[in-house]
């Protein structure tokens, strides 16, 4: 049988004939998982903090980049750009808090879910009523060119994004964990109701976390729109985060990482040497199969919280 | 004193177990079965029921299967769009390899069809749980609509992986599928569909079968200890989910559009499909007509207000306006009724019974 | 509830002088059960047998492991070690909902209700596992669903009279009050017609007046149908009264076993859980 | 006003295809202004243009068709749904309601049959005569395709798979190699299929058919891995500045089909600029006048119009039912001096239609990206239709009329 | 309303007379825009003051509570009328983490405990909204695990798998631990072993005469709320249908026997309460 063969000898048979090139497939799912991990970040901290599914994750990205790109468009230099929409992304955290959450606190997880998707649509609308549909490019002077490592080739942007995840990681990692308004984030994610009862202010902790998860967004939405200009599509990268969010675990800002790594990875390697077996165009859905044969044996992702099924 | 309860006793238990045990409600649905079945026909343009009556009776059923898994068995799922595909490409198989089944049947098969394909994708759920679930239903939406892209079998080898429903009549000669088939003859078709799969769906909820699915949706705990099987739960309301978006899928491709590729039943058609449940009121068949008309509804009211209202505005700046608008509208209904217009459908019924006093 | 199906049905000598079904053997028995979360342990060789027909109270300090056990029992946890042998049948790796079907039935501390249903419709999961009709008839509502679904309902109303939950049937229970939450909750583990009654703090945050009908219901389903009866409380007055024997848990261990006055007298008991005032 | 030839226009200026919507429909738009403002609409009869957003998708589509077609004295009386997709959507509906449909550069290769497809047009060209042309051209740098390995990346849709037939046929006649990359919509990530081709496969040659944000991956992926961007081939649809501006330097020398020239050095241009922008009455910024798309949507308009004023010739200065556009279109002849007539010499290659062929001849050229600007690298390339194509759609178009029930009418 | 009933406890002796720290008017409660609830209510916690708020199963003793502490939007309930005042200042409109700023703190029935977070982060949030520095907040956790040894034994598993009885503990630990002046219980008994219900009340009274904290306390166990309370008042239906000096409610007669289980011959065993008995309502 050719399918057979191609699904369980030949794949390896390339492995072995060109190692050196496994090896640049692998390095380059793995930078491009870091680029998801960006994305799920964000997801991750909103979860996290306030136990809100939060899909506008995406559109928050593009909504960034949009005000990001359009400023320096517009004449402005890019740290006064940067500014200015770090500004604008303040000001929508508290909006955000003011006109949807602070209505609809102590809600089941999936009308908070929904609401976000609200959110989702009236930022697409909003973002591109102001800037308009058309891609703008945003060159913030990163370098785009190749690199070779010991016969490797690896892109230096990628790389650079690497770093700058890693390092949000890090930051975000210790603040959960450590401090005062981290703990009180988790616990509002627990109860929304007895986080109140004690007397943690909601109001501040949402609008904080918002801020954080938009400027992580605009983190993302830089690095993204300097790939692949800043244009709508960016709102889609969202989907390309959700494996890489429900295999680290929804609750874990490693897992981000970690997950974003393993799909980038496992989703490369798979579309390069068995899309002759099932055919190409799989990237789509790899990666949500992938996270789902995680789940099966994690259901609460690799990272997350354990799930609690108390009677 | 318009809507009371009070007066009319119950002599016996066969007798509140009615679908509508209360006469006001019986009156109101049969009046809405009249207008829609001897009215609308008469009076609705083209345009109206191409636009507006077919897709609403269609998205009702694909948000009836919706609210069955979510809104009674509580699995949140995102696979809905992959699903409709699944209904309609196993609609397109089964009317080319069998020309000559009848149309019910072809619907019914590939309603039937999409129930095993949901199963197959319900199993997970045993496991995992939540927005786990729902994401992993992703899994379901992209790999299927992958699927009908890539395997040629599936759209009879066409190079442009388009199918097109072949025209196919009821009663012998009254076309209800294809280019030459009569609108009124597809929406009165349909129609009949609607009210019986909503039938059969309301009925299914308030048994025993419905009432395993809510309470594992409550507390899936709790309900396994109290005896009821978490797996054959699920799976069951997987399957009828399914069903009923299968058959609007298949409804979809045949009656509303006429053609399809797959990219047609794409992730947003799943949201679309959740956003009518909720907005509609999750566990409530009610709610999914509701949340259906609501959705249908909207973006043309929206596309179209300019025009009524005599305002200029250039058509992408509708576009984005009316994502706003829309957007603005989700989160507002969410926050003046989270559970839905059904329930404040409900609340208003209420407020009628203890009319005029206000409490 | 109609008494007279089971009593007229029985023979004299099953009964005791005030009607009650006579305490018989042992219907189901936990034999050196031990289990552990991580670190902790949760229960430690713990032993006991319950009787047919009788009313046993498990009581113990926060966190003795008394819900634990009720969790073992039903399945829902998996001791490392030990076995519960149900009906003179050893049960293991149970899943939940077998337990269930053997007819063990059960309440929880936390009330576990189906928040967004009726009472009623709660009462009537109760009975799920006795009915029978396929999907389809189902679906249009035919035949036997039809049948069923009355004849159930007319059982579930008795429970509901008992109850006196009449006014609150089609109330969803999210909105109730708590003690009627409790009573929604008894009803429908009664709506079971269990052999084994599962009671974890059945009592708690009611009111005396409310403590006192809780117990008479108790009392009654344990009298008229002779369910026996497995009850984890906190209020000493109302174990003392209405159990037949206690089982005392302490932070995983047995500390005793016997009738209340064995029990209320031993001096581990009142250290470890009664404290001063007992 | 009552009395004009109402113009229905399903766009997309929103969604994730929206930057490539845009400039296609401020030409058609602007081109339509034009012909009211300069010449008071077309024989006198005014256009009435509304447009509708579809955001590329292909039930909005059908909403917009059902929504438009029924306005104006005639009705929409012609559409041009801009996406192979809606295309397909509204085959059946455009044949019961009688309006032709203009799919100039998109659509169904076979509905070129006329006899067939009565109420559709593929002028100027077919996805099929794109192909063709393009490896003709590949041919021409080669001398022999022989051995040859090509790679065709492609959006996962039915737009995107339609040269594949082709591309087959072609393979076995001329003996080169072909590789398919399928890429799922929107095609935000590449990665592994570029490491593949670029690092792996090595084809001599990359062929592209490619839409929104895909195009702009690809070319940056391209790049990436290291990829020669004139051995690099995009669809016109792969071939606008939106598609190679966000690339920057990387996507220098990148080569696209086209059936059509870039700029705006034309003298419809002049007309446009002097009559509506000058007046601050364009549909687009001025800067982007002459971009690729721009004058797509700018020839497809001409289309319709120029099917109108031949209609008009026979059935008079009035607005036109969809069947008399379908007889004018079917009579469409636009030579050299006609395009002269119309400012547009240079910008297209002549092309006439007839009952028979609705596609009516039009040619391909190839054009590279100077970093900059399009610049043609090869003369106009005229398809292979004869023996050829023609023979496939004929056969392609058999196979639909028979699933369809058509009984193909006789073209004399 | 029978007038008899209620004048036959109503004493001269009104908590009024001490300036109340909280003082509730008259108010009303509405869930959902249309479930009345609250028909008027008023009370009064004097300064310093340990108050019951006794009455059956559905009387609105949570809502009541809720009411005070702003907690009531979360679950779509609103105040329609009447007003709160907290140290004479109307506390209405402010939010309920301004509230426990102001020492007023609720201690939610059923628990509430945040699941994932380990016993010790949990009594740490309540100290969220204190600015004294780390070594108050030590000591006052030190203070809590001296009440609750059990804590101390648990404090590193995640609340959500501890015992019912621990999670009780741990929701009045971290209402501690917010140093309130104003603490409104809502069934502290619940769910507790005998002694450690012995032991929570013992804490009441030590804070209410060592750190004058006051206490408005939600109760079942009539028994022992009235025994360690100074006033109590008691609801049915949404209204309070009697007030009066703990001593004096302990006294009448009808809450001898509804609330106490003391009928004239005395305390009755659980198992002879023959029948159902018809409960007496004031209304
Ligand atoms: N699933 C679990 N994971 C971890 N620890 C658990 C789990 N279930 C119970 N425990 C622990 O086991 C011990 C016994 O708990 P259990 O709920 O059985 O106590 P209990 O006797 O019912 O107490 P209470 O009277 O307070 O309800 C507790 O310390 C609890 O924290
Ligand atoms: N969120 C809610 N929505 C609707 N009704 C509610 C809600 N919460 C409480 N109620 C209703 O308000 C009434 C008073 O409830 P509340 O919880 O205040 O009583 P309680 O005195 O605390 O009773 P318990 O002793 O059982 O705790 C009850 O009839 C209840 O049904
Ligand atoms: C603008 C378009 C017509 C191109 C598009 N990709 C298609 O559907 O063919
Ligand atoms: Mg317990
Ligand atoms: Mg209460």
């Amino acid at each position: 049988m050719d399918f057979l063969y191609n699904f369980f000898i030949s794949p390896f048979v390339q492995i072995a004939d060109s190692p050196l090139f496994f090896v640049e497939v692998l390095t380059g799912g793995l930078l491009s998982g870091v680029m998801y991990s960006l994305v799920a970040l964000g997801f991750v901290l909103i979860f996290k903090a306030s136990g809100v599914f939060n899909f506008a994750q995406g559109a928050m990205v593009l909504f960034a980049a949009l005000f990001f790109a359009g400023f320096i468009d517009k004449g402005v230099p890019w740290w006064g750009s940067l500014i200015l929409t770090i500004g604008v992304m303040v000001l929508l955290a508290m909006t955000i808090e003011r006109v949807v959450l602070r209505p609809l606190v102590n809600q089941p997880h999936i009308i908070l879910f929904m609401a976000t998707i609200g959110v989702t649509y009236f930022l697409d609308g909003f973002g591109q009523t102001v800037w308009g549909s058309s891609v703008r490019v945003l060159d913030i002077g990163l370098p785009q060119t190749p690199l070779e490592i010991g016969g490797v080739l690896v892109n230096k942007f990628d790389i650079i994004a690497a770093v700058v995840a890693g390092s949000l990681v890090a930051v975000l990692a210790v603040f959960f964990q450590k401090t005062r308004v981290g703990r009180a984030l988790r616990a509002v994610a627990d109860d929304h109701q007895a986080a109140l009862s004690v007397g943690i202010p909601l109001k501040t902790i949402w609008a904080i976390v918002w801020t954080v998860a938009g400027l992580v967004g605009l983190v993302a939405g830089v690095m993204w729109g300097s790939k692949l200009g800043v244009q709508f599509s960016l709102a889609m990268v969202a989907l390309k985060a959700l494996p890489v969010l429900i295999l680290g675990g929804f609750t874990s800002v490693p897992g981000a990482i970690i997950g974003g790594l393993i799909i980038g990875a496992g989703e490369k390697v798979a579309e390069v040497y068995w899309a002759d077996a099932i055919g190409g165009g799989i990237e789509d859905w790899f990666a949500y199969m992938l996270a789902l044969v995680f789940l099966l044996f994690r259901p609460q992702g690799l990272f997350g919280d354990k799930i609690i099924e108390r009677v | 004193m318009l809507y009371r309860e009070a007066g009319q006793f119950k002599t016996s238990y066969a007798a509140d177990q009615q679908i509508f045990p209360i006469l006001q409600d019986r009156v109101g649905i049969a009046v809405i079965a009249a207008i829609a079945l001897g009215v609308l026909p008469l009076v609705a343009t083209e345009y109206l029921t191409t636009t507006i009556l077919i897709p609403f009776l269609v998205m009702s059923i694909a948000a009836i299967g919706l609210n069955i898994l979510t809104g009674y068995a509580g699995q949140l799922s995102l696979g809905t769009g992959g699903f409709m595909a699944t209904g309609a490409f196993a609609a397109y198989k089964l009317s080319t390899a069998f020309p000559d089944l009848n149309i019910v049947f072809v619907f019914l098969g590939s309603g039937v069809i999409t129930a095993f394909v949901g199963v197959l994708f319900g199993i997970p759920s045993l496991r995992i749980k939540g927005f786990y679930l729902a994401v992993a239903t992703l899994a379901a939406q992209f790999f299927l609509l992958w699927l009908f892209n890539k395997v040629p079998w599936f759209t009879n080898y066409s190079s442009s992986g388009v199918i097109s429903a072949p025209p196919r009549a009821i009663f012998g000669d009254i076309m209800v599928t294809g280019s030459s088939a009569h609108y009124t003859a597809k929406y009165l078709f349909l129609l009949v569909f609607v009210g019986f799969l909503a039938l059969a769906a309301k009925n299914l909820t308030r048994c025993h079968l419905g009432r395993a699915w809510m309470a594992i949706r409550d507390m899936d705990i709790a309900a396994e200890i109290i005896g009821i099987k978490p797996l054959q739960t699920k799976l069951s309301a997987f399957a009828i989910s399914s069903f009923y978006c299968g058959i609007a899928g298949a409804a979809w491709a045949f009656i509303y559009t006429g053609s399809v590729e797959p990219l047609a039943f794409s992730i947003e058609i799943s949201f679309k499909v959740l956003f009518m449940v909720i907005i509609g009121g999750l566990g409530s068949i009610l709610g999914s007509f509701l949340g259906a008309g609501f959705m249908v509804l909207l973006p043309v009211i929206l596309t179209n207000a300019p025009h009524i209202l005599g305002l200029n505005i250039p058509v992408d700046m509708i576009s984005h306006l009316e994502y706003m608008i829309f957007g603005a509208l989700i989160i507002f209904f969410l926050i003046v009724e989270p559970h839905g217009l059904a329930r404040l459908w409900q609340i208003g019924k209420e407020k009628l019974r203890l009319w005029p006093f206000p409490y | 509830m109609s008494s007279t199906a089971v009593s007229a049905a029985s023979g004299s000598d099953a009964f005791t002088a005030d009607g009650r079904h006579k305490i018989g053997g042992v219907i189901l028995s936990v034999q050196n059960i031990s289990l552990s979360f991580g670190g902790v342990r949760a229960l430690t060789n713990i032993s006991f047998d319950v009787r047919q027909h009788e009313i046993l109270a498990i009581i113990g300090p926060n966190g003795a492991g008394k819900s634990s056990m009720l969790n073992v029992i039903n399945g829902f946890y998996h001791p490392q070690e030990g076995k519960v042998i149900h009906k003179g049948q050893e049960r293991k790796r149970m899943r939940p909902f077998m337990a269930a079907r053997a007819g063990i039935a059960r309440t929880f501390q936390n009330i576990a209700l189906f928040k967004g249903m009726s009472a009623l419709d709660n009462i009537m999961t109760g009975r799920n596992t006795m009915m029978k009709s396929g999907v389809l008839a189902q679906a249009f509502y035919l035949g036997r669903a039809r049948k069923e679904e009355t004849e159930h309902r007319e059982f579930c109303e008795k429970i509901i009279d008992f109850l006196e939950i009449e006014a609150v049937r089609k109330t969803p229970v999210g909105r109730l009050p708590y003690g009627l939450q409790k009573r929604v909750e008894l009803g429908r583990a009664l709506a079971a017609q269990p052999e084994i009654l599962l009671l974890d703090e059945p009592m708690a945050g009611m009111n005396l007046e409310e403590k006192e009908d809780m117990c008479r219901f108790i009392l009654d389903v344990n009298k008229e149908f002779g369910t026996t009866i497995v009850l984890i409380e906190h209020d000493m007055g109302v174990v003392m009264d209405i159990s037949d024997r206690v089982v005392v848990l302490d932070y995983g261990r047995k500390l005793a076993d016997g009738t209340p006055d064995e029990v209320r007298a031993n001096q581990d008991v009142i250290d470890a859980y009664l404290g001063g005032g007992h | 006003q009552e009395n004009g030839q109402f113009v229905p226009g399903l766009v997309y200026r929103t969604g994730p295809y929206a930057p490539g919507g845009i400039p296609w429909a401020d030409g058609f738009a602007d081109y339509v202004s034009l012909l009211n403002a300069r010449d008071g609409g077309i024989n006198g009869v005014p256009l009435v243009y509304e447009e509708c957003d579809t955001a590329y998708n292909n039930d909005k589509g059908v909403e917009c068709y059902e929504k438009l077609k029924g306005k104006g004295p005639t009705g929409g009386a012609s559409v041009q749904p801009l996406s192979t997709g809606i295309t397909y959507a509204l085959m059946d509906r455009v044949r019961a309601d009688k309006i032709p449909m203009i799919t100039s550069g998109y659509g169904r290769a076979d509905a070129s049959d006329g006899a067939v497809f009565e109420w559709i047009f593929t002028a100027p060209v077919t996805y099929w005569a794109g192909a063709d042309a393009i490896v003709q051209h590949i041919e021409a740098q080669e001398k022999s395709l022989k051995g040859k390995k090509i790679a065709l990346v492609y959006h996962d849709s039915a737009f995107g798979k339609e040269p594949i037939k082709t591309l087959q046929a072609l393979a076995e006649k001329d003996g080169f190699k072909l590789d398919l990359f399928p890429v799922p919509h929107p095609g935000l990530e590449q990665k592994a299929t570029w490491l593949k081709i670029g690092r792996q496969l090595k084809p001599d040659w990359v062929i592209m058919w490619g839409w929104g944000v895909m195009n702009s991956t690809a070319i940056k992926e391209a790049a990436a891995v290291g990829f020669p961007m004139n051995k690099f081939v995009g669809v016109w649809w792969s071939g606008s500045e939106v598609d190679v501006r966000p690339a920057g330097m990387d996507a220098k020398g990148y080569l696209a089909a086209q059936f059509h020239g870039a700029g705006a050095n034309y003298k419809v241009h002049e007309d446009i600029l002097k009559n509506l922008y000058e007046k601050g009455k364009g549909a687009s910024d001025r800067d982007k006048v002459g971009d690729i798309l721009y004058n797509r949507g700018l020839i497809s308009a001409v289309l319709m119009a120029e099917g109108i004023r031949t209609a008009m010739t026979k059935y008079g200065n009035k607005p036109m039912t969809g069947e008399q556009i379908r007889w004018g279109l079917e009579n469409l002849k636009l030579d050299d001096a006609a395009l002269d007539k119309l400012g547009l010499k240079g910008l297209m290659a002549p092309l006439q239609l007839s009952c028979k062929d609705h596609e009516g001849g039009g040619k391909v050229m190839i054009q590279q990206w100077s970093g900059a600007a399009w610049t043609p690298v090869s003369d106009w390339i005229t398809p292979r239709r004869d023996g050829f194509l023609t023979e496939m759609y004929k056969e392609s178009a058999a196979q639909y009329a028979k699933e369809k029930n058509i009984t193909p009418r006789t073209c004399n | 309303m029978s007038q008899a009933t209620l004048h036959a406890v109503q004493t001269a002796s009104s908590p009024a007379v001490a300036e109340p720290i909280l003082r509730v008017n008259n108010i009303e409660v509405i869930y959902d825009h249309v479930i009345l609830v609250l028909k008027g209510v008023s009370l009064a916690v004097p300064e310093g003051g340990i108050v019951a708020l006794l009455g059956a199963n559905g009387a609105g003793k949570t809502t009541t509570l809720k009411a005070i502490s702003n907690l009531l939007r979360a679950e779509r309930g609103e105040v329609t009328k009447g007003t709160v005042d907290y140290n004479g200042r109307s506390i209405q409109n402010l939010t309920p983490n301004d509230l426990v700023k102001m020492g007023v703190v609720q201690v939610m029935e059923g628990r509430h405990c945040f699941g994932h977070l380990t016993v010790e982060e949990n009594l740490l949030t309540g100290a969220y909204t204190r600015t004294e520095g780390a070594a108050a907040v030590k000591r006052d956790l030190e203070m809590v695990y001296d009440y609750f040894p059990r804590l101390k034994v648990r404090r590193s598993s995640q609340a959500g798998y501890t015992s019912g009885g621990e999670q009780q503990m741990v929701a009045i630990g971290r209402a501690l631990m917010t140093k309130p002046k104003l603490i409104l219980l809502d069934e502290p008994s619940m769910g507790l072993a005998p002694q450690l219900v012995e032991e929570i009340f013992e804490i009441v009274r030590q804070l209410n005469q060592k750190e004058g904290v006051s206490f408005l306390l939600a109760e079942q166990n009539t028994t022992i709320a009235l025994k360690y309370a100074t006033f109590g008042y008691i609801l049915e239906n949404g209204r309070v249908v009697m007030e009066g000096e703990a001593q004096r409610l302990m006294e009448n007669d009808d809450v001898k026997e509804f609330y106490l289980g003391l009928a004239a011959e005395g305390r009755k065993s659980f198992k002879d309460v023959k029948h159902y008995r018809r409960r007496k309502r004031w209304l």
